[in-house]
């Protein structure tokens, strides 16, 4: 597999391909060692050591799920407290005004409703979904990603990042193959 | 590909060590996992599919019809009358409902139980949950007597100043459906995205990379992308695990708030609650057992599957026989004459029949279950599962129908006979969800092939299992 | 379904076409049909009418035109669903969905007089007082007019006969109106004609006959009180020495008038005065629902049986009858007799009281000799506050006995009066109208007029009329409908409807008072005084100017206000009753000769044990077939059977179980040769080796409502056995015939493992709850004292067991209570109910399926041995909940409390869940499954209520105490700047009650009568065990047996 | 692999999901703005009559008091139409020949009635009665607006049943002295905020429990 290296003006950063997820997580450590900052890795399905080898510890995701909970629930409750002491007061069957037992149904459904709500599009938001283009498709070899290889792609922006010794770098990991990846 | 023959694994000399058969065949790569599912789809259409939609779409055509004359006649061309307001409509909606249960419940409590197992059929079986709700979700609409007001039902601002009546268990039906429809469909669709990107990645033709692409938003499989995506997976199942739970609950209320004779009781939210896992694992594996074979995925659906899915069924099944002879106990020992009466009406009334029927089906034949041979053996399990799911109709028959034809007062007993229309309606739902279904199993992967990549021997995936 | 030999008019496949045609119906293109009648121009189309006739469109069109069978609106289940047909719909459901978002409304016309008459106030309605003609004897009731278009018809508290009640038939009579089979024109051979061709015709005939004395004239008229027709027959008969008026009215009490001419030396009437009445022995008779007197007799007797803890009396009902009438159902002690023992009865009574000799020819049984004794006591222990009746259908020596007992106990003067006839010139109908064949057949007829009546159909079949009637050279019909005379006649004169027209009528007690109109004939219609004209050359004589002329001759002598005679006439009018027409007491004396020929023809009679006698009565909804044409009344439930559209064989269940028979078992009853086929009704407490006939079914010209519709016992009805005929023959054929009953029709179908269900249950649950009146004197709260049974505040003041906060009710709280002792299931509170509240009728398909529409019900309980059971009538109107199941699972809030405690329905807010319905323990709501209400035939638009909403299909509607009326009355009094007093309002069904079973009224106001009700003891909650804290609550109903009787009897059993 | 879709499509992607939440919130409101629409509620606009009549001309200019015409108003549900009579009441003897008013004049000859088109029209399942409103002190001109100042009769209000709630709910707000119910001009005293509290108490108008019942209006 050789390495056609040609002039580019833009460049979106190097990607690396792996055939083994041991070798991904071993190439990210010695990358993230060297001191990169800017490193993506990609594989066909997640892997928890690539996120810790990648400083992925915490996710904003819990926060939002609960704040959509929070506003869901009183949101679900105030509504029917509203419309039956303020709304249009109604003598329902001799049963009182604030029926509260019979309103904990809904109160329950919309938060939960509510919740999930936020933690699908807050997934989309925090992985900056939806995204049909990005650079790494530009690269044939990136439909493994989806199949059964691991990539890692260091990015231009990186101040470390040099194009020769970057790819150094990475040809030493023992990657399949390392390619440039064009914006 | 053939089936594997697992007594060939076993290992020689430990005859007596109990052998549980992999959630995978051996000899899978992540590669070979994406490619064979990903060839179901991608793949050319087999004959046999278009022959099975073909047919599905007009049992479908049959409802549009009974649906049609419904809405130019009324609900008087049904069955219901006084006293027996409700029929076939809200037979078939708790029955729907309940199917509906498994996929949601699969997906989220097993993953948060950590039982991998549900890898290879999870996917399906939330598939097969929406396509059940949304046949459900029709019935409390149709019903109506006025089926083009049915919008009164939700609460939003309006010239009349009204709002819905908040005590009613139907309005909390319309909350509990539809927030279950909408959550299902989300977790499905955020199970869907990584495959989506496989596929996109696979497909040949434009269109199919157009569709593939949109749908799957962009999906890389970057380590963030799955940290995030990891975290909203599990919460969704979190959150997915108390609702599904609600969702029947809520139907059950639909009668418990009643005060009629035979709904009116307390032990019917845990009873129809597993009614519906019982009624969904049976229409879950009523349905695997035939595709497998079908599209040959015998190895990632795997004898295992089958036994853990009857094991559910004959747990879940014992809690629903729990619940009739709890019924009968309530009432003998509830000193209320009415609840006496119906209970004995029940067994012995003109409507006998149909518990005799499902009390063989719901409670004897689901025992052969004991017997591994019969968990094991895909033939006589479907026959077991196709049992439950008409034991589990004539359950919400009898409740129904039963309760409601003598009520308090004599002189207004009558009978329900449902008619041509009836049956129309609800085969013709049967034909919209295999339509449905045929549909999915076409265009999208049944099985999920990134958890199972996760599950192939040497991958780090998570909760992967190494084999015996 | 009807096969006598006598050679009958009518298509003879009548039988087949009629069990056929039901349960089958096809959607039918309207406007198709239409174009096909349209087609043909004006009277052309009238001749094509028979031909139409024949052909399905046709049947179709009427169908569709008249579509209170909401039947044609299902699909059967065996045709499917025509191509055709599906094709439209496609397209329709596809245009439903485009309505629903359409919110303006049609551009509305307001159309204001020219000229407005001064006392119309558009919005408010104006009551007129007239009179009430059913079987020749009249009753004063109020019409209700809105803006000229009478709606409701309710009863005239000044008048003697009515109190302001009514009875089934004036309710339902406002729809006849407007009865779109009404006949519409003059029809002469089937081609339309006009009044002046008729004149032209038939006066040269009158004038050549007036020079022969009118020999060959026969005027042919029902029973007549009214006055001024009277008059015009006196006069006519004057011009026309020799011509005949003879008389024919098919359910008249003829063995009345043979009883009083044999027993008292001439036809007078009996008057009864149920209110000095202690002890009351009915012999087969039903003078609670039958009869014209039966209002006031209701009203009286149950005055005398409204027993309260204050008030602990009540008089004491005995009844020995075959057929259970409503009046039995009262009865303390009810004896089912077969007929011929029910005349063995009375003479054994009548000898234990010395009015008469002999013995029964066949010995009456221990338990009835028993009864003898003790009534025989309890008769002679109450001198002159006893009274025995056989009026109505008792064979006539029963009813000499009953005039002999009632003189012999002192009892005439007080109980009972006699007076002078009420019916003009009273003949011997059955004599009257075989004269009239005779001559018929003797060829002596030149010209027969028909007025009202129907003896085509209603004649005894042995004197085959319908030939006879042939024989006449000038046959004119005159009556409302082109019924199966008109079919026979050459001429055709439609008759003004009573509220279109003027006319008078006398009570049964002799009270006269004028019908007056309240719009014009909505057709061109005649009043028989009209025709009458013809005769003395007043042919232009409006029916006002003959009646006003009239009554300005007589009024004086009729003792009204003296003076000037039109301010009398004009204050009869208005009060809607004749002063001082009452006839007066005559005295009378029995005379002996007549009672021993009575005793003698009952012991002489040879018994035979084996012989079956089927017994002729009047239909209690469709009277003697002239209402057939009448949904209401043919879907009102029989209040014995509750059968509705069709009448039946009705036997005991003793005689059933020797036949093997059951419910809808189709047997062939042959007498003499005749036979027709009918289905069985096993009816609990009808008396052994004895069935029941109900006269006016099976006719073949009554409109697409009537025709067909059950059996014609007039096939079998012949001269020598009008009531009831002995030695019938049961043939069982094997068929079976699909009965609608609006209760417990499948579990009486289901066989006999079933109704013990049923009635165990009833007993346990106990919707009616029952004592005597011994037990309530010792504890007035017996009824509440049974086991099983938790209080609530209705009945004990006990603290409400709920842990919500109890709403207070300020100002009005409206509550209804009905008192069970006194409700004879009469019905009339339904029909009232439904006229009120534009309540459709779906047609027999749909109460087969369980889906009639009455919102009132009137439940019927049997306890006890089903050869004799006790039988409960039970209103069940909506219970207004306080604690409301219902509303409390309405999603869209469509019902809810109103500030006064009613259960709101609002129709325009309903989405149709039914919820409600299946969580409503008394099953009072009723569901409009399909299109059921009429908005097809603008005629019977004019009919509806504009007070209360027209509901369309998929909603759910209900019993709301007739809130129109309760609505209009706090607007008025709040004009008027006062509150809702007794008096102020009243809900239909209360208004209507003969016996004031219901009465409506505010909780917390103790000035009116439900409240003071409520206070009593006997009050209870119907389920009140549910704690639903029901609005409407009822008075237990009480017995109130002879001591002497209490014991076992011979047979062990009750009495 | 090659690229599926253009940059710009991420932007249009992004915008079209977040930018959803806007546009159905848009349309909800359009909707219900739609609902309260003149053209649905018929507010303001005028309807073909058979003659133009100007309630300005008779009511403003000639004085004519409402019940001259509507008679019933005070006892009836129903207001009342005029009958042509009343109209030729005065037309016999002004405007006798006036070409307007030869559809009046015609129905008195020919004793055609009139076909007025309803302006304001509620639907069959509301029972409004005027004589109560009347009795408690409503005005005209609360309902139908200043007729004195209509040249042509339209309606005023939406009629529509938020709006009958709003006086059903707090009538202190609207009702008047019961002599001012036919003064077209009045005006609540800005002096004596109390007033109408007052009014309600002395009229014994119904509390709102009782205003607000569903069975005050539909049956």
């Amino acid at each position: 597999m050789s390495i056609h290296i040609e002039e580019r003006p833009i460049l979106y950063g190097l990607m690396a391909e792996f055939d083994t997820p041991e070798d991904l997580i071993r190439a990210v450590e010695r990358v993230r060692a060297t001191g990169f900052r800017q490193v993506e890795a990609y594989t066909p399905y997640p892997i928890e050591e690539v996120s810790h080898a990648l400083g992925l510890h915490h996710s904003w995701m819990s926060l939002l799920v609960l704040i959509g909970g929070i506003l869901g629930g009183t949101g679900g409750y105030l509504l029917q407290y509203w419309v039956n002491l303020y709304a249009y007061p109604m003598n329902v069957g001799g049963r009182p005004m604030h029926s509260w037992p019979a309103f904990i149904v809904p109160t329950f459904e919309c938060t939960i409703l509510m919740a999930a709500l936020f933690a699908v599009f807050g997934m989309f938001a925090l992985n900056g979904l939806p995204q049909p283009y990005h650079p790494v498709f530009n690269v044939p070899r990136f439909a493994e990603a989806s199949r059964a290889h691991f990539f890692l792609v260091i990015k231009a922006a990186d101040p470390r990042f040099d194009r020769q010794a970057t790819e150094k770098l990475l040809s030493d990991l023992n990657p399949s193959e390392v390619a440039e990846v064009e914006v | 590909m053939a089936t594997i023959d697992e007594r060939a694994m076993l290992p020689d000399g430990l005859p007596e060590k109990p052998y549980r058969p992999p959630v995978l065949a051996p000899g899978y790569t992540p590669g070979t996992v994406t490619d064979k599912i990903s060839s179901v789809v991608l793949a050319k259409t087999p004959r046999w599919w278009y022959v099975a939609f073909g047919l599905s779409f007009c049992v479908m055509m049959l409802f549009l019809a009974s649906v049609t004359w419904l809405f130019a006649k009324g609900v008087g061309i049904w069955g219901v009358n006084q006293p027996v307001g409700w029929g076939f409509a809200i037979v078939n909606f708790v029955w729907w409902i309940g199917i509906g249960h498994a996929g949601t419940l699969i997906s989220a409590i097993l993953l948060l139980l950590r039982q991998e197992w549900r890898t290879s059929i999870n996917r399906f079986a939330e598939a097969m949950t929406l396509f059940a709700v949304a046949c459900a979700g029709m019935f409390p609409v149709l019903h109506l007597g006025r089926p083009w007001l049915a919008y009164w039902l939700f609460p939003y601002p309006n010239t009349m100043g009204l709002w819905p009546q908040f005590r009613s268990p139907l309005i909390w039906d319309v909350f509990a459906v539809s927030t279950y429809a909408t959550v299902s469909l989300l977790f499905w669709y955020v199970g869907l995205i990584p495959d989506l990107a496989t596929l996109r990645d696979r497909a040949k033709n434009r269109v199919s990379q157009i569709f593939y692409g949109f749908f799957s938003m962009g999906w890389r499989g970057s380590a963030s992308h799955w940290h995030n995506y990891e975290a909203a997976y599990l919460l969704l199942a979190g959150l997915a695990t108390p609702l599904v739970v609600s969702v029947h609950t809520v139907v059950s209320f639909d009668f418990a708030i009643g005060i009629v004779p035979g709904w009116h009781s307390t032990i019917f939210p845990p009873y129809f609650v597993a009614g519906a896992i019982y009624d969904g694992f049976a229409m879950v594996l009523t349905l695997t057992i035939p595709l497998r074979a079908a599209f040959g995925l015998q190895d990632f659906i795997t004898t295992r599957h089958l036994q853990n899915m009857a094991k559910v069924m004959l747990a879940t099944g014992l809690i629903v026989v729990y619940g009739y002879g709890i019924e009968i106990f309530f009432s003998a020992y509830s000193a209320n004459r009415y609840e006496q009466f119906m209970i004995l009406n029940r067994i012995t009334g003109p409507y006998h029949l149909h518990w005799i029927l499902l009390i063989v089906c719901n409670a004897i034949v689901p025992q052969l279950l004991w017997f591994r041979k019969v968990r094991t053996n895909p033939v006589p399990l479907w026959i077991v599962c196709m049992f439950v799911n008409v034991g589990m109709w004539l359950e919400r028959f009898v409740i129904v129908i039963t309760s409601l034809h003598r009520d308090f007062l004599p002189s207004s007993w009558g009978m329900y006979r449902g008619t041509i229309f009836d049956w129309g309606t609800f085969i013709g739902t049967i034909g919209l969800f295999l339509t449905l279904l045929f549909l999915f199993i076409r265009f999208l992967p049944m099985i999920s092939i990134a958890e199972m990549r996760a599950l192939t021997p040497g991958s780090r995936g998570e909760g992967m299992e190494t084999p015996e | 379904m009807n096969e006598s030999d006598d050679q009958k008019p009518g298509p003879p496949t009548e039988a087949t076409d009629a069990i056929g045609r039901m349960g089958q119906s096809t959607p039918i293109d309207l406007e198709a049909v239409q174009e096909k009648l349209r087609a043909e121009p004006g009277p052309a189309m009238w001749r094509s009418l028979d031909e139409l006739a024949g052909t399905p469109d046709f049947q179709e069109w009427l169908h569709r035109e008249f579509p209170r069978q909401a039947s044609e609106w299902v699909e059967p289940a065996d045709d499917g669903v025509s191509r055709r047909a599906f094709l439209q719909l496609a397209g329709g459901s596809l245009g439903l969905a485009g309505l629903t978002a359409c919110t303006k409304q049609p551009l509305e016309r307001i159309v204001p007089y020219v000229r407005q008459p001064e006392e119309i106030v558009p919005g408010k309605p104006l009551y007129f007082a007239s009179t009430h003609v059913h079987g020749g004897y009249g009753y004063g009731v109020l019409a209700t007019s809105h803006t000229g278009r009478p709606t409701k018809i309710e009863g005239n508290p000044d008048h003697p006969a009515s109190l302001g009640a009514t009875d089934v038939f004036a309710q339902a009579s406002v729809l006849d109106l407007y009865d779109p089979n009404r006949s519409q024109a003059i029809v002469n051979l089937g081609r339309i004609r006009t009044w002046g061709a008729f004149v032209n015709e038939a006066s040269p005939l009158l004038k050549a006959q007036q020079a022969l004395g009118g020999e060959g004239v026969r005027i042919l008229t029902g029973t007549v009180t009214s006055p001024t027709f009277a008059d015009q027959m006196k006069t006519i008969l004057a011009q026309y020495p020799k011509a005949r008026w003879h008389r024919w009215e098919p359910a008249a009490a003829h063995d009345e008038y043979r009883a009083a001419v044999a027993a008292l030396g001439g036809p007078h009437d009996r008057i009864y005065d149920l209110t000095q009445a202690k002890v009351i022995l009915s012999l087969g008779s039903d003078f609670l629902t039958q009869g014209p007197g039966s209002l006031r007799y209701s009203r009286d007797f149950s005055r005398g049986r409204q027993v309260r803890a204050k008030r602990p009396v009540m008089n004491r009902l005995y009844a020995v009858e075959s057929m259970p009438t409503n009046t039995g159902t009262l009865a303390d002690h009810r004896l089912p007799l077969p007929p011929d023992e029910v005349a063995g009865f009375a003479l054994a009574l009548a000898a234990a009281l010395g009015v008469a000799s002999g013995a029964p020819a066949a010995p009456l049984s221990p338990r009835a000799q028993q009864l003898v004794a003790a009534v025989a006591k309890d008769l002679q222990a109450n001198p002159g506050a006893s009274l025995v009746v056989a009026d109505g259908y008792a064979p006539q020596a029963v009813q000499v006995l009953a005039l002999a007992m009632n003189e012999k106990l002192g009892n005439v003067g007080k109980t009972v009066r006699y007076i002078r006839p009420v019916e003009a010139d009273p003949v011997d109908h059955l004599r009257s109208i075989q004269e009239l064949v005779i001559d018929l057949n003797a060829g002596k007829v030149e010209a027969l007029f028909v007025l009202g009546g129907n003896p085509v159909y209603t004649a005894p079949a042995d004197l085959g009329f319908a030939a006879a009637y042939q024989k006449a050279r000038l046959r004119v019909h005159h009556g409302l409908y082109q019924d199966e005379t008109a079919q026979l006649s050459q001429w055709h004169i439609p008759e003004a409807h009573p509220l279109e027209t003027w006319s008078d009528a006398r009570a049964f007690d002799g009270t006269a008072s004028l019908v007056q109109p309240l719009i014009e004939p909505l057709y061109e219609s005649k009043s028989a005084h009209e025709l009458l004209g013809l005769f003395a050359n007043q042919i232009d004589a409006s029916a006002y100017d003959i009646v006003h002329a009239y009554w300005q001759k007589n009024l004086h002598a009729a003792g009204a206000a003296g003076g000037d005679p039109e301010a009398a006439f004009r204050k009869a009018l208005h009060d809607g009753l004749i002063p001082g027409t009452a006839e007066p007491a005559v005295t009378a004396a029995v005379n002996g000769g007549a009672v021993a020929q009575a005793a003698a023809s009952i012991s002489g009679a040879k018994p035979d044990p084996q012989a079956i006698t089927l017994l002729f009565r009047p239909d209690p909804t469709v009277y003697d077939g002239r209402y057939a044409g009448n949904p209401w009344l043919q879907e009102l439930p029989n209040p014995m059977t509750k059968l509705v559209w069709d009448n039946a064989l009705v036997v005991g269940p003793a005689l059933a179980r020797r036949l093997k028979v059951q419910i809808e078992d189709v047997v062939e009853v042959s007498i003499r040769g005749r036979k027709v086929k009918a289905a069985v009704w096993v009816q609990p407490g009808h008396a052994d080796r004895s069935a029941t006939l109900h006269l006016g079914y099976g006719r073949w010209s009554a409109g697409p409502v009537g025709n067909g519709r059950g059996v014609n016992a007039y096939a079998l009805r012949t001269t020598d056995a009008l009531w009831a005929v002995a030695g019938i023959g049961l043939k069982r054929t094997g068929d079976t015939f699909n009965l609608a009953s609006t209760q417990n029709h499948h579990l009486l179908e289901s066989g006999t493992d079933e109704m013990p269900t049923a009635e165990k249950e009833v007993m346990a649950r106990r919707p009616v709850r029952t004592g005597t009146l011994p037990d309530f004197l010792k504890d007035p709260n017996l009824v509440h004292e049974k086991p099983g049974l938790p209080k609530t505040p209705e009945t004990t003041g006990a603290e409400d067991l709920t842990l919500y906060p109890r709403y207070e009710y300020k100002g009005y709280a409206w509550g209804m209570a009905i008192d069970l002792n006194v409700c004879t299931g009469c019905s009339a509170c339904v029909v009232a109910c439904q006229a009120e509240n534009n309540i459709p009728t779906v047609g027999k398909e749909q109460v087969l399926k369980q889906r009639a529409m009455h919102w009132l019900r009137i439940d019927r309980y049997f306890e006890g041995d089903p050869d004799d059971p006790q039988v409960h009538h039970q209103p069940v109107p909506c219970m207004q909940c306080e604690n409301a199941p219902c509303e409390l699972v309405c999603p869209v809030a469509a019902t809810v409390h109103s500030a006064e405690g009613l259960n709101d329905m609002v129709y325009n807010r309903c989405v149709g869940t039914r919820y409600c319905s299946n969580n409503c323990p008394y099953k009072v709501r009723r569901f409009n499954f399909l299109r059921y209400s009429n908005h097809d035939v603008p005629v019977l638009k004019l009919r509806e209520n504009p007070d209360v909403t027209v509901r369309m299909r998929g909603v759910m509607e209900k019993c709301t105490y007739c809130v129109q009326r309760i609505n209009r009355a706090k607007i008025d009094t709040e004009v008027a700047g006062r509150t809702v007093v007794p008096g102020d309002v009243q809900t239909a069904c209360a208004q209507a009650c003969p016996t004031e079973a219901i009465v409506f009224g505010d909780n917390n106001n103790p000035a009116w009568e439900s409240t003071k009700r409520k206070a009593d003891p006997l009050n209870y909650a119907l389920l009140e065990e549910l704690n639903t804290r029901p609005r409407t609550t009822y008075l237990a109903k009480l017995r109130n047996p002879n001591p002497d009787l209490l014991g076992a009897t011979p047979e062990g059993k009750r009495i | 692999m090659p690229q599926i879709f253009h940059r710009s499509t991420n932007t249009i992607a992004k915008v079209s999901i977040f930018g959803g939440v806007f546009i159905l919130a848009f349309v909800g409101w359009v909707y219900s703005e739609l609902l309260r629409s003149h053209y649905v509620t018929g507010q303001d606009v005028v309807k073909p009559q058979p003659v133009p009549f100007s309630h300005e001309h008779h009511v403003a200019q000639l004085g004519i008091d409402c019940r001259y015409c509507h008679t019933s108003v005070e006892k009836s549900s129903f207001a009342g139409m005029p009958p042509t009579s009343t109209c030729m009441n005065c037309h016999k003897q002004i405007w006798t020949n006036a070409a307007l008013l030869e559809p009046v004049r015609s129905s008195y000859s020919t004793n055609m009635p009139l076909r007025w088109s309803r302006v304001h029209d509620l639907p069959d399942f509301v029972y409004f009665d005027h004589s109560i409103h009347v009795a408690k002190g409503v005005g005209c001109a609360t309902c139908h607006g200043r007729v004195d100042r209509m040249p042509l009769m339209y309606q005023n209000a939406s009629l529509q049943m938020e709006w009958c709630l709003d006086c059903h709910r707090n009538p202190a707000k609207y009702i008047r002295p019961k002599d001012q119910v036919f003064n077209m001009a009045w005006q609540p005293p800005a002096d004596d905020p109390g007033l109408g509290a007052r009014l309600v108490k002395d009229y014994h108008v119904l509390p709102p429990r009782n205003l607000t019942s569903c069975s005050t209006c539909h049956r």
